[in-house]
Formats: structure tokens, sequence, C-alpha cells
């Protein structure tokens, strides 16, 4: 329960840092945050006790296995999140170079 | 025919991946590929509407047969209402393209943006076809993703910074969703939207289910820009090349936040009164807010944006309404019409709202503004453009004979057959303010006395734009012809079945 | 960079990418795949630009063709997959090869090529995006 | 097992913070590392291999294009200033405190409604698998590969693998579309 409650925290902190910081940079670090928390979360979630990594070989022929569907699932999100973020380093460059800072305080031509 | 369902994703990717290989040395093919991608699409789209059994069609990806009555594999799932979001989606996609190949004349980098458009058109297909959770997520990112970068397309101050606030709601929205995927695999140990609606419903956990559909509601709430998560969406469709603004508000934020909360929560969780309310009080405040919002505004883009929250509200509130009644056990005929009422506005909002975000464009192809007070007149120099804005303006309206006019009288009476005076009231209110906004829209646009502005250069658009925007009015009016029976029992009845019967959507994929 | 570490750098990276190389094959045998094989194989390149600095290696100006390796290998991803929709059960995704024996470099049918494809277009797809982030930047920049 | 993951995860939360609250961007960047890195051991000693790989080449990739992006803008402000990029907020500010304060008050409550959400679910290490059961069953017979991750990324999912590639098409395309040099003609 601990773990689950920590993995929690740690998305609420990523939330917490997108939400509340000014800095472009800041605001994808937060967002990558909530990505790990949970990506750790599924994989939390198919852990199996005392279970082996889901790979056979010479010396491990059969279970009990962790469960390798999170597994595939966290291997898809992990891409995804890494194209997100490239997208949003992109736009942040650009940003960078027509106001000249990463404040998004002082980036606000539109209302809103 | 069930074969056939994998096309509907294979034709885009497979354009969006040739479309930078060969349109690098071969000018004019990216336009051509294109074009004839989605009009295959379309004509596929039709013959599964007209050809199409009644039953939801199956396909397991890769072939995998369930073990033990459990679903293995990814299920692609081609029911009424996934066909009906199909026909939304390739139609206004079709047309957008050819309108694309002349508005995009002055822009660099067209391989990219039809890439881009196919992908956002591949993803879209996709999440509609799905029927597993985290598939309809992945395919949810192909589309949210290409249409970041077609937000900032024209990569000036106000596109980027459009952009970046979509990115960041829209990042948020996605970490929310794959958070309440996860607790529904851990809850329900698959993935199968069928399966799991059926372990749902076979426990009793209330605590968990309202956290996670709150997850969702809040996720999938940010895509399709409810008030009040709608930030991104006044700035991403204003700023956006206008066939874009068309997309994205004709089709994408219907086809991955309406679609999506209409497809969780009406067939896979059990309905709940307290989550139906919710999500009625949520398309109530946006059509009451959008609108009032809409009012103020003197560019042309941000006023149809806000315009379009109003819209959605009136979808929402009407699928709400058809929730809350069967969630009391109602009269299903009630619930039915309501039902039925939101997905006739769904397909006409994306009729008008993509024509009327076409027809900025044209103006702002010809008189490089936006801006309502420096227009004028127009009419004269624009005479297709000036028609068809005005038809299209008195459909969102709500005026006879146009389709408009027709789904939110469905919706309407719903309300008034469902005993839901006070939303009935805000309906016909929110109406005759849409009429007001956009009479002025028309007003200062095309009849007002010209502008400054020099009147002989501005002439009326090329062909291709001409072309799109005149089908789109056609479909304005054509559309009305759903309320008849016989057309409505192909296209809506299905659609409105599948979502009313959750317990007909499970067995066939599970029950097997 | 000074010349021990262009050296380092030389040395290191052709390891690093035949590694990336050793375990896009061994990707249904041992751990890693497409995936991490074609992240590492971005990793050697990535190394060597920051060894060398891109004007050496003259990848300034955009034309690369990492782009082109990208797309080429994605397309010939999914006309795997659409294959299997005409031979066999035609099935889309169906694993239309004999799967073979269990632990065999040449086994478990159509994966093994599966995993090259997504190897390729995993590590053209990185190293795209840290030329566009780290390289073209500074031309966006100026 | 679970103390150690614990202690891990204690360690990733600090740094969390630390990485959001820091001065400058650069010390953000290195403690964003020890998150990740964090999760590479988590998932090394959650039987995850596969995932360990992927994410250290990831995080390490990411954070050499955003240390890349940062230096840019730093060095130009260094010249200027010689001062370090700051975030524009002191702790002793007293608002600021009070925001803290609100912010552990609803970072508890929603803990403490998620503590009830996932009261009834499957405790930590007592998972039973329903649509990945057949998976593990008869690897040598199904898809033949010895890695069964690997297997259910390619074969049973290989629809969301298709989608995860095509992702990174477009993050490629869309990152080229955004850098490039001029946006009209």
């Amino acid at each position: 329960m601990i773990l689950y409650l920590l993995c929690f925290l740690l998305f609420l902190i990523g939330l917490y840092g997108v939400i509340t910081r000014r800095n472009v940079i800041k605001i994808v670090i937060g967002l990558v945050f909530m990505e790990f928390s949970v990506f750790l979360l599924l994989v939390l979630v198919g852990y199996v006790e005392g279970a082996e990594a889901p790979i056979l070989d010479e010396t491990i022929i059969s279970g009990p296995f962790v469960d390798p569907l999170p597994q595939a699932m966290v291997l898809t999100a992990i891409v995804i999140g890494l194209a997100s973020n490239a997208m949003l380093l992109a736009i942040a460059i650009r940003l960078y170079k027509k106001y000249g800072t990463f404040d998004i305080r002082k980036i606000n031509e539109l209302k809103g | 025919m069930s074969q056939l369902i994998p096309l509907f994703v294979i034709i885009p990717l497979v354009a969006a991946f040739l479309i930078p290989i060969i349109g690098k040395f071969l000018d004019g093919f990216q336009k051509v590929l294109t074009s004839i991608a989605f009009l295959g699409l379309s004509v596929l789209t039709v013959y599964f509407l007209c050809a199409g059994p009644g039953e939801p069609l199956l396909y397991a990806v890769g072939g995998w047969e369930p073990v033990r009555g459990i679903p293995i594999a990814i299920y692609l799932v081609a029911d009424g209402l996934s066909i009906f979001m199909l026909m939304i989606t390739n139609v206004v996609g079709f047309l957008v393209s050819i309108y694309s190949i002349s508005y995009l004349k002055r822009f660099t980098a067209q391989n990219n943006f039809f890439a881009l458009l196919c992908l956002m058109m591949g993803g879209m297909n996709g999440v509609v076809l799905s029927g597993d959770l985290f598939n309809l997520f992945v395919f949810m990112e192909i589309a949210v993703i290409a249409s970041y970068a077609l937000v900032a397309f024209g990569i000036e101050k106000q596109e980027l910074e459009a952009s970046f606030k979509y990115q960041v709601l829209g990042g948020i929205a996605s970490v929310l969703i794959l958070f309440g995927v996860t607790m529904l695999y851990w809850k329900t140990k698959t993935l199968n939207i069928a399966d799991a609606g059926n372990i749902l419903r076979s426990s009793q956990d209330r605590s968990f289910v309202i956290f996670t559909q709150l997850f969702l509601i809040t996720g999938f709430g940010l895509k399709a820009a409810l008030i009040p998560f709608h930030a991104w969406l006044p700035d991403a469709h204003s700023s956006a090349p206008s066939p874009i603004s068309a997309m994205l508000s004709g089709v994408l934020i219907k086809a991955i936040g309406i679609y999506a909360i209409i497809r969780l929560f009406f067939n896979m969780f059990t309905l709940s009164d307290e989550m139906a309310v919710t999500i009625t009080a949520l398309g109530a405040v946006s059509m009451v807010l959008g609108s009032f919002l809409a009012m103020y505004q003197w560019d042309i883009k941000r006023m149809l944006a806000f315009s379009s929250i109003s819209q959605v509200g009136y979808i929402v509130t009407g699928v709400g309404m058809g929730m809350i009644i069967l969630a009391r056990n109602g009269d299903h005929r009630v619930a039915a019409l309501a039902i039925s009422g939101g997905l006739f506005h769904m397909i006409n909002h994306a009729a008008f709202k993509g024509l009327l975000f076409l027809n900025a464009g044209a103006i702002e192809h010809e008189t490089h503004t936006r801006n309502m007070k420096s227009l004028g007149g127009l009419s004269r120099s624009m005479p297709i453009t000036a028609s068809t804005s005005m038809g299209a303006s008195l459909a969102i309206s709500g005026i006879p004979p146009f389709n408009g006019f027709f789904s939110k009288l469905i919706i309407i009476i719903a309300a008034i057959q469902g005993k839901f005076y006070l939303l009935a009231a805000l309906a016909v209110l929110i109406s005759i303010i849409t009429l007001a906004y956009f009479m002025k829209f028309q007003k200062y646009t095309f009849f007002n006395k010209p502008g400054a502005r020099d009147r002989k250069k501005i002439k009326e658009v090329p062909f291709a734009m001409c072309f799109s925007m005149i089908v789109l009015a056609v479909l304005c009016l054509g559309l009305s012809l759903l309320i008849f029976p016989g057309i409505r029992e192909v296209v809506l009845d299905p659609a409105v079945r599948v979502i009313m019967n959750a317990s007909e959507y499970a067995p066939s994929i599970t029950g097997l | 960079m000074s010349v021990i570490v262009k050296k380092v750098a030389q040395l290191l990276s052709g390891l690093i990418f035949m590694y990336g190389v050793y375990i896009i094959t061994h990707g249904h045998l041992t751990p890693g795949g497409g995936f991490a094989g074609g992240a590492l194989l971005a990793g050697s390149m990535i190394l060597l630009v920051l060894a060398f600095g891109s004007d050496v290696m003259g990848l300034k100006k955009r034309e690369t063709g990492s782009s082109i390796i990208e797309n080429s290998a994605i397309l010939v991803f999914i006309l795997f997959a659409t294959i299997a929709m005409l031979v066999g059960t035609r099935v889309f995704f169906h694993n239309f090869l004999p799967v073979g024996t269990l632990g065999e470099l040449i086994s478990a049918g159509v994966i093994p090529l599966y995993n090259i494809f997504v190897g390729m277009e995993v590590g053209a797809a990185l190293f795209t995006i840290f030329l566009a982030l780290v390289i073209y930047k500074e031309e966006v920049l100026k | 097992m679970e103390a150690i993951l614990t202690i891990i995860l204690i360690f990733m939360i600090l740094g969390a913070i630390y990485s959001l609250h820091a001065r400058d961007l650069l010390s953000a960047l290195i403690s964003m590392g020890i998150v990740g890195y964090g999760l590479v051991i988590c998932f090394l000693l959650l039987k995850a291999p596969d995932l360990a790989i992927v994410q250290i080449l990831v995080e390490t990739i990411t954070l050499v294009i955003m240390v890349s992006v940062v230096l840019d803008s730093t060095r130009h402000e260094l010249k200027e200033k010689a001062s370090i990029v700051h975030d524009g907020q002191s702790f002793i500010n007293s608002r600021y405190v009070g925001n803290i304060f609100i912010g552990v008050l609803i970072a508890l409550v929603l803990l403490y409604t998620y503590h009830f959400a996932i009261e009834n679910l499957s405790a930590f290490g007592e998972h039973l698998m329903r649509m990945s059961g057949p998976y593990l069953e008869d690897a040598a017979g199904t898809t033949g590969s010895a890695n069964m991750v690997t297997g259910v990324v390619f074969d049973y999912r290989g629809y969301d693998t298709l989608g995860e590639a095509t992702i990174l098409v477009t993050a490629v395309v869309g990152v080229l579309t955004v850098l490039r040099i001029q946006g009209r003609k």
C-alpha cells in the first residue's frame, strides 16, 4: 500500500510542478515526473512476489513470471512520453527564440 | 466485410510514411496522395454504412482467439457508433485535404503538413475503431501529437504560444487518461473494453469506480475542451491554419473527447446517477459560458472557437440527459431521443463548424485579417464565401430548414419530455444568443460598408477552396434529411442502439 | 573536444553500435529488443556527434537522410503486417512465418524481422530528433 | 523488497521536489536524472530488465537534449547578469508558505481518497492475471519468442507497437516542422 501511495505522491508532485512553475523547462520536468509515476504504477501492478522476469533461458523454463503485459504497455508509454517531450522542447526552443526567455509570464500574447 | 476494417488505419498511415520519402523528389505528390487516400477512406466508410450488417463487426488483430472466454488480442470494433464517427472524420478530412491544396500555397514544408494531416487522420480512425483501452490511448496520442505540430505550423509567436498551452494541457490530459487506464487494468486485469465492462458490472467497489471515473472525465474533458477545461481551445483553434482549425473543431475534439467519453461511460462503466449529472452539468456550463464568451469576440476565429465550446456543450448535454434517464431507469424512448439529438448535433456541428472555419480561412486568405472591425462589404467581392457562410451561420443558430434546427429541436423536445425544463430553456436561450453573434459576424464581415482596405484586390478564393465550402454547405442542408425515418435508420439508429445497450455491446465480443 | 575524448568516442561508438545490433537481433531471446537496440544505435551516433561536432560530420545541412531511413523502415514494418492480411490466415499482424525452435536465433516467425525494422526506425528517429533539437536549433536561434 | 523500493521511491520524491524548486535549470535537470535513474533501479528490482534498458537509454538521451537546450539559453544570460537563471521565487515569502500549506493539504486529501480507491484492489505482489495469463502459458508453441515481453510487444499487441512507432514518426515530422527556418514564403 505504501508504495502505491508514494507513487501517487510522485504523480501529485509532477502535477503541482506543471501547474505552479513559471519556467517552460520546469513544466516539462513536471510532466516527465507525472509520466514516471504512471510507468512505475503499471510495473508495480504487474509484479508478482517471488516470480521471475518473463524471459525463458536454459535455467528458467517455467513460471511463475511477472505480468508481461504492463511491461509491454510501459515500453510503449516510454516512447510516447519521449515523443511528446521532444515536441514540447522543440516548441520551447522556438518560443525562446521569439521571446528571449523561458518565463511563461512573459509569453502572453494570447488571452486564453 | 470485417476483413476490411484495418484498412481505415493502414491507408492513412501508409500515405503518411510515403509522403516524406517520395514527396521530396516529386512536387505535388503529397497533395494528390493525401486527397486520394482520404477519398478512398470516405468511399470505404460509405460502403460500411450502406452494406453493414447491423451488428458489431469484430476483428481480432493477429488472429488470436479468446482463451477460456477471455479476449487476449486487440479487438477492432466497427459498430454503429464507430461507423458514425468514421463518417464524420473521413468526409470532413477529405474536404479539408482538398481545401488545403490551395490554402497552403503560402507556407513552406507542405510535405510535413500533409504527412501530419494523414497521421492525425490515422490516429482518429484508430481511436474510433479500437476496442481496447490502451490501444485507444496510443492512437489518441498519434492524433494529438500530430495536432500539436499542426497548430504551430506557421511558427509565428501566437501559434507557438497556442501550441505550447495546448501541449501542456494535452500532456496532463494524456497522463490522467493513462493513469485511469492503469487503475482499470489493476482492477479488471484486462484491457478489452467489453471484458472490463463485464467485470466492472459484477463488482461493487464504488470508491474505486468514482475515483477512476473522475480521472478519465478530467482527461477526456480536457481533450474535448469542456468548461472548465477549455483554456487551450480558443488559442489553439484561432491560431492554427484554418483547415486545421476545421479539423480540430469539427472532428478531433469529438473523436478523441466526446466519443471516448460516450464509449467508456456508456459501454464500460455501469451508469451511475452522479456521473451522469456531472457530465450533463459540464455540458450545460460549456453550452452557456461558451456562447457568452463568444459574444465579446471581434476576431472571427476566436468567436468560432468559443462557439465550438458552446456547441460541444449542446452535444454533451443531449447525451448526458440520455445518460441520466437511463441511470434512473426512466423512459427509454426519451433517452434514445436525447442521445440521438446529441449525436445528430455532433455530425451537424462537424459540417457547419468545419464550413465556418473554412470560410474564415478564405477571408483571411484574401484580406490578411481576422478582425471583424476592419472587414466589411465582402458579399460582393466573395459571393461564394458569403453565401456558404450565411448558410452555415443560419444552420448553427438553428434556423429551419438547415440541419442545426432539427438537432437542437430534438434535444429540446427530449429535455421537455424528460422533465429537464431548465436545460430546455437554456438550450432555447443559447440558440438565440448564437443567432445574435452570428448575425454580428455576418453584418460586420459581409454587409457593412467596406473597410479601409483596398477593395479592388479582393476576389473569390481558388476553385479547390470553393469546392470544399460548397460541398459542406450542401451537407448543411442535406443533413436535415436525417430526420426522415428511412435515412435515420441507416445512420443514426445503429449508433444510438450501441450507446443504449451496454449489455449488447459486451456479449458480442466476449461471448463469441 | 580534446584528442582523448575524440579517440575514446571513436572506439566506444563502434562497440556501442555493435552492441545495439546484438540487442536488436537477439530481441526475442534476451532482454531488450527493437526499442532498446534502436536507442543504442542512436546513442552511438549521438556520442560521435557530441565528440566531433556537427561541422566535421557534415550534418549542418538538413538533408541527412536519417528521416528517409526512418520512414522506409516503418513502411517495411507496416508492409509485413499487411502481408499477413494476404497470406495464411489472412489476419492483420498475424505471425505468418514458422515459429521454429524456442531459443534459436532464427525462430519466432516474423518477430525478429519486426525487431530489426523497429530498431532501424527508432534509431533513425531518435538521431533525427537529437539532430533537430541540438544541431539545427543553433541555426534557428541565430 | 518492499522496503528497498520504498527507500528508492522516497529518494525519487525528494529529487523531484528539489528539481522543481531548484534555482537554476541545470541542477533541476540533474535532479531529474536522479528520479529517472531511480526509476531504472525500480524496474530492475521489479523484474523488468527490458524496461530498465529502454528507460536508461531514453533518460540519457532526454537529459543530453534538455541540457543542450538549457545551456544555450543560460550561456548568454550568464554574460549579461553573471548569475544563474532564477525561477523567480524565494522560500521566505509568507504568501509562498501559505501556498505550500494549501498544496500539502490538497495532496493529503487526494492521497486519503486514493487510499480508499485502491483499498480493495490486489495488494503488492499478489497480482492475478486474466488477459495476460495465456501469454505466459506456452511461449514455444504460440509466439516462439523466449523473451515473452517481446512476444507481447510484437505479436499479441503488435498493433500497439505500430502505433508507438508511428508516434515516433509523428514526433520527428513535428519537430522538423516546428524547427524549420522559414514558416511562410
